[in-house]
């Protein structure tokens, strides 16, 4: 069975209001970093995936993002899939 | 080229502890038996540097149950209720990663607790922290209070309280000091020993990795480089509150169901200690299959295995019947059990690669423990501090003194879950914590309380590390009668610095002897403690700084203690002597650059009688308000008050520095309605105790007799502000 | 009820049965809720809080028998970390993001309540203000504006934080079902029921749970 | 002064252990979904920065992974910087 190198990265959705982000920007200047803005912070779960084929082990991680990686209610997910070499 | 160092000096070993392994062994050590002395035989695991100190300490009192040895401390606190007590520095480590090196430090020392049969319900930290001026310091104190805070409330033991100092000395090496209190039905007491041959060790929890690897030599016993810290980058260890939270449930549920014969937490030198410990202590050997133990990595050698330390794992000693309940009860909380060793006959410990395969090491398990080294160290008086505070010309701005001395602690605690488990009477932020005393298990209420605080005073101990010692002692008996407990028994963290100085040496027996000396006057056993040793950077030793946490108890709670404030209107009164006008090693002396002079006197008997009386009138409900006179003299004892309070005060006193700021001890600011006074003043009379009228509360200014005269929202705005100015934006760490 | 990693379940047995009800604790792995009156989730860390608070222990077994007996009109309250589950089981709208400021915050709140219309404020006057802690890093409540228009037009914003700790939307402290019957708050009512501790100001909370349960089990 | 598009992708070290990403494989098959192993959890944070040309921008940003965003101890990040159409 083919394995695939996984990479879901959840940012939050627009407009959602991102408590880490703004933390970090007000935290910048203060820190002797400047001219950083738009701060956005976001979670990225890599793993190893056993699937049939591209299409099945994309279409199993898609539902892993809907149902359980991340809350619909203000996340959404890019969801990148690398075949490994075997 | 020079010639390569030989194995066991890397490994931390000298020449002439190598000589006395083979002497043991009658033979040459191979590499893995090597480690596993280099690992037991450390300063940190085997306190061979302090050993010949400790013994002077008194350990005995009718209430103790187990004294200091086994994982923690216990002692019978009535109504078929024991409390199990220990602390545990986890400094090193907290420098490298504060989040990380805290939390893990947290998890460390519930597990001594749980080891024991006892139940943690509540955890203090003792943190000292440089400079705030620092930004490494404010990195460090941000990260470490995230670390408890984050592993703390996610485990489920709420943190009720503990102390912080801030001073250059430990720019370079912050002290992060865990305390933490467990209840156990009496009956329940278990010991980490291993007995009945043919027995099973189970090893439960998290699977091993290369976490802090040779960690115990090199991350607990080496000074701190920062140039270096890149080459000898440590493998550091995550905690993992949610498994240790499964850990505690698992391990009291085999308890409560009689399927375990003797329990051990891994802890420094992981395995290696744990299965010899456990041997040694039952008078049995054990063979431990090292091919069993489950592992995070691949490629992982028997060495790394054995020393790993990686976090939440213990060991648990059952009886081969009763395997499939231990299993079945760890399933269900989703807890890893291993069977990897037996316990035999003879002394033995022997790692086998498989039960039936090969011997890869064989040593007498007792011999990692009590054949360790014993050093008694030169040791010589180092020059006092100076210069010395008791020559400061009088402030040029007495108020602006007061208010530089006072901080409110809440930015820290209001990170920590205080409240958990509800019996917390008297929170964080008050002298002392009260809890309430319920049954572990049935939760029965006994309506009497358990109290605690931890102290510790560098300040004091610098220039003399006995009498300091000895304050601290004092001190922490009367938090405690703040809020109307009475002390039962002591457990304390002795970080010192570099034990190869004489000076070191000399601080570190004399603070031993001033923690005995208070202790036998006071009656109190000391249960337990840690020695953190090699507190140094760049070869320049923190201050002396010996922290004791103090367990007491009071009757039944008929009134909540009221706290450090006041009540406009009341009248505040100093029970306690007048204060020697002596500066040494205090908190004005320091803040005008002058940290050394003369340390006061301590008359234990006085300090005893008065100590009984505050807590008589606290656990009566005579008092408004109370708060002990501690660093920063009467001036800012009542400062805080003021601050926390929110209410002025006006109070009598000569246009004397030293009055104002002497941190004299066996003083306590009482505050009462004028009604009571009488009462009180005629209670203090009859056990010879004086009582000074100091003033009223009320008003929007506090006002230092001629002294001193400040704003009380001027005061207090500084009291609040003073760390979340510097804490809690974002720090950098370098 | 218990998943792994929960820590208040003993605080809220504790905190009905002083209040004259008897609690018993369900296990996340059963199937069912039995026979019980009103259901609590209570707060702690299930599973962790890895990923997300509640992401995981929303799956449990358990959580389909609560579904069911909220959607048959049963009592469901969901404190702390509760709450965070009840709203990954989308039993209640929006979630939980972490504190404005970054911080764990453990302190003793004002809580204003909103609407008596729900089983957990019946005992109360609108408007009130109570003394209840709060003990969390992710009570920060978040929801589109479509959402926080239709809890308002519907009154199910069941309490608010008086002084904002968290940056919440709209302070919201707690919200409810439409049924009225579910609600989930940050605020521990259950650690104030004993003025000895500071407040005993969550009894009119849980008294109204529990009158909601007898309501429920035909005691009159 | 030109504006860049900056992705810190943060991961935790080989080796360093990862309860989250252990927990989160042990809930993966309980809700049915086989086959993942290896699971790291990591963190991205996305910002825009204004700097004098992309040496000192991206310089910059590896002076704050160094000292702010990570502890080097145990997490490493890589930079992503691209130039924003102006
Ligand atoms: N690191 C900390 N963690 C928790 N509580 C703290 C911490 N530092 C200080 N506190 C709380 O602040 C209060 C005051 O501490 P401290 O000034 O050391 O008291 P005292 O002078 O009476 O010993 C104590 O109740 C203590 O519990
Ligand atoms: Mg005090």
């Amino acid at each position: 069975m083919p394995t695939y190198s996984v990479v879901v990265d959840i940012q939050l959705r627009d407009g959602i209001a991102d408590p880490q982000g703004a933390t970090i920007e007000r935290a910048l200047p203060v820190l002797g970093f400047g001219g950083a803005s738009g701060v956005r912070v976001g979670k990225v779960v890599r793993f190893t995936l056993d699937g049939a084929d591209e299409a099945s082990a994309r279409a199993e991680v898609e539902d892993m993002c809907e149902r359980f990686l991340t809350n619909p209610v203000i996340e959404s997910a890019t969801v990148t899939l690398t075949p490994q070499e075997p | 080229m020079s010639a390569p160092v030989p194995l066991h000096r890397s490994l931390g070993l000298t020449d002439d502890e190598l000589e006395r392994i083979v002497e043991i062994l009658g033979r040459e050590p191979n590499g893995l038996e090597l480690a596993m002395y280099a690992v037991m035989w450390s300063e940190h695991c085997s306190y061979k540097s302090s050993r010949i100190h400790l013994g002077r300490l008194p350990t005995e009192a009718p209430w103790v149950l187990v004294g200091p040895g086994e994982n923690a401390g216990v002692v019978d606190v009535g109504d078929g209720i024991a409390a199990a007590l220990r602390i545990e520095s986890h400094n090193h480590p907290s420098f490298i990663e504060p989040y990380q090196g805290a939390a893990t430090g947290v998890g460390g020392i519930i597990r001594d607790i749980f080891t024991m049969g006892a139940r943690p319900i509540a955890l203090m930290d003792p943190l000292r922290f440089g400079d705030l001026s620092k930004p490494r310091s404010r990195w460090i104190a941000e990260g470490v209070v995230s670390g408890i805070s984050g592993y703390g409330n996610a485990v489920g033991v709420p943190t009720v309280g503990g102390e912080v100092v801030f001073d250059a000395t430990y720019d370079g090496n912050p002290l992060v000091n865990v305390l933490c209190l467990g209840v156990l039905p009496t009956e329940r007491l278990v010991l980490g020993q291993a007995s009945g041959v043919g027995n099973l060790a189970v090893l439960l929890g998290s699977a091993t990795g290369r976490d802090g690897i040779g960690g115990v030599s090199v991350l607990a016993s080496a000074g701190f480089e920062e140039t270096e810290d890149s080459a000898k980058r440590p493998s550091v260890q995550v905690g993992d509150p949610y498994e240790e939270k499964r850990l505690i449930e698992a391990c009291l549920a085999l308890l409560d169901a009689g399927l375990v014969v003797g329990i051990q937490d891994l802890g420094g030198a992981g395995l290696t200690c744990a299965t010899s410990e456990t041997a040694s202590r039952g008078g049995v050997g054990m063979d431990v299959d090292v091919s069993a133990v489950p592992r995070r990595e691949a490629g992982m050698e028997p060495f790394e295995v054995m020393t790993s330390e990686s976090q939440e794992r213990m060991l648990a000693i059952v009886e081969p019947e009763g395997l499939a309940a231990v299993q079945a009860i760890c399933e269900r909380w989703e807890v890893r059990a291993t069977v990897v060793g037996r316990v035999t006959e003879g002394g033995a410990l022997r790692i086998l690669d498989g039960f039936d395969g090969p011997v890869l090491a064989e040593v007498p398990a007792a011999s990692l423990h009590d054949d360790a080294p014993k050093y008694d160290r030169p040791r010589r008086r180092p020059a006092p501090p100076s210069p010395s505070a008791d020559e400061l010309a009088a402030p040029a701005d007495p108020a602006a003194d007061v208010q530089a001395l006072v901080a409110d602690t809440s930015w820290i605690w209001r990170q920590y879950d205080h409240m958990l488990f509800l019996n917390t009477v008297i929170g964080p932020g008050h002298d002392a914590t009260l809890l309430r005393l319920r049954h572990p298990v049935t939760g029965a209420d006994t309506g009497r309380g358990m109290a605690l605080t931890t102290d510790g005073n560098h300040a004091w101990c610098a220039v003399d590390p006995r009498r300091g010692t000895a304050l601290v002692v004092a001190e922490a008996v009367l938090n405690l009668a703040c809020v109307g407990a009475r002390p039962l028994a002591v457990v304390n963290c002795l970080n010192f610095g570099n034990p190869e100085h004489p000076e070191v040496m000399w601080q570190l027996s004399e603070a031993v002897d001033g923690l005995a000396e208070a202790c036998r006057g006071l009656g109190l056993p000391v249960i337990g403690g840690n020695v953190s040793l090699y507190n140094e950077t760049a070869g320049v030793d923190i201050d002396p700084t010996p922290v004791v946490g103090l367990l007491g108890l009071t009757g039944p709670i008929a009134h909540r203690p009221p706290g450090a404030v006041l009540a406009a209107g009341a009248v505040v009164l100093v029970v306690g002597p007048e204060p020697e006008p002596v500066l040494g090693g205090s908190a004005w002396g320091r803040l005008r650059g002058a940290p050394g002079g003369a340390l006061p006197t301590l008359d234990l008997e006085l300090h005893g009688r008065v100590a009984g009386l505050v807590a008589g009138l606290v656990a009566d409900g005579a008092l408004l308000g109370v708060h002990d006179v501690a660093s920063g003299g009467l001036a800012a004892t009542v400062a805080e008050m003021v601050a926390a309070s929110a209410t002025g005060l006006v109070a009598d006193g000569p246009d004397d520095a030293p009055w104002w700021f002497s941190e004299s001890p066996s003083r306590v600011v009482c505050v009462v309605g004028a009604a009571v006074v009488a009462g009180v003043e005629a209670a203090a009379a009859e056990v010879g105790v004086p009582v000074l009228r100091l003033g009223t509360a009320g008003g929007d200014v506090l006002r230092l007799g001629g002294f001193a005269t400040l704003d009380v929202a001027a005061l207090r705005g500084a009291w609040q502000d003073r760390l979340p100015s510097v804490l809690g934006s974002g720090t950098v760490s370098g | 009820m218990v998943f792994p990693g929960t820590n208040c379940e003993a605080d809220v047995v504790h905190a009905v049965e002083s209040l004259g009800a008897s609690g018993t604790l369900l296990w996340h792995g059963d199937a069912t809720v039995g026979q019980v009156d009103a259901v609590v989730v209570p707060g702690g860390f299930a599973h962790g809080d890895y990923l997300r608070t509640g992401a995981i222990a929303r799956f449990s077994p358990v959580m389909g028998a609560v579904a069911a007996f909220a959607a048959a009109g049963g009592p469901v309250v969901g404190i702390c970390n509760g709450f965070q589950v009840l709203t990954e089981a989308r039993l209640l709208p929006g979630a939980l993001q972490k504190n404005r400021g970054l911080s764990f915050i453990c302190d003793t709140t004002a809580l204003r309540i909103e609407t008596t219309s729900t089983v957990l404020t019946s005992r109360c006057a609108p408007g009130q203000v109570l003394r209840i802690p709060i003990n969390h890093f992710e009570g920060n409540y978040t929801c589109d504006a479509d959402t926080l228009a239709r809890l308002r037009d519907e009154d199910r914003i069941v309490c608010t934080y008086v002084d904002n700790p968290n940056g919440s939307v709209a302070d919201i402290a707690g919200v409810c079902n439409e049924g009225r019957n579910v609600v989930g708050l940050m605020p521990h009512p259950e650690r104030a029921v004993d003025a000895l501790l500071g407040s005993a100001d969550g009894r009119p909370l849980l008294g109204s749970l529990l009158d909601a349960a007898l309501d429920r089990a035909g005691v009159p």
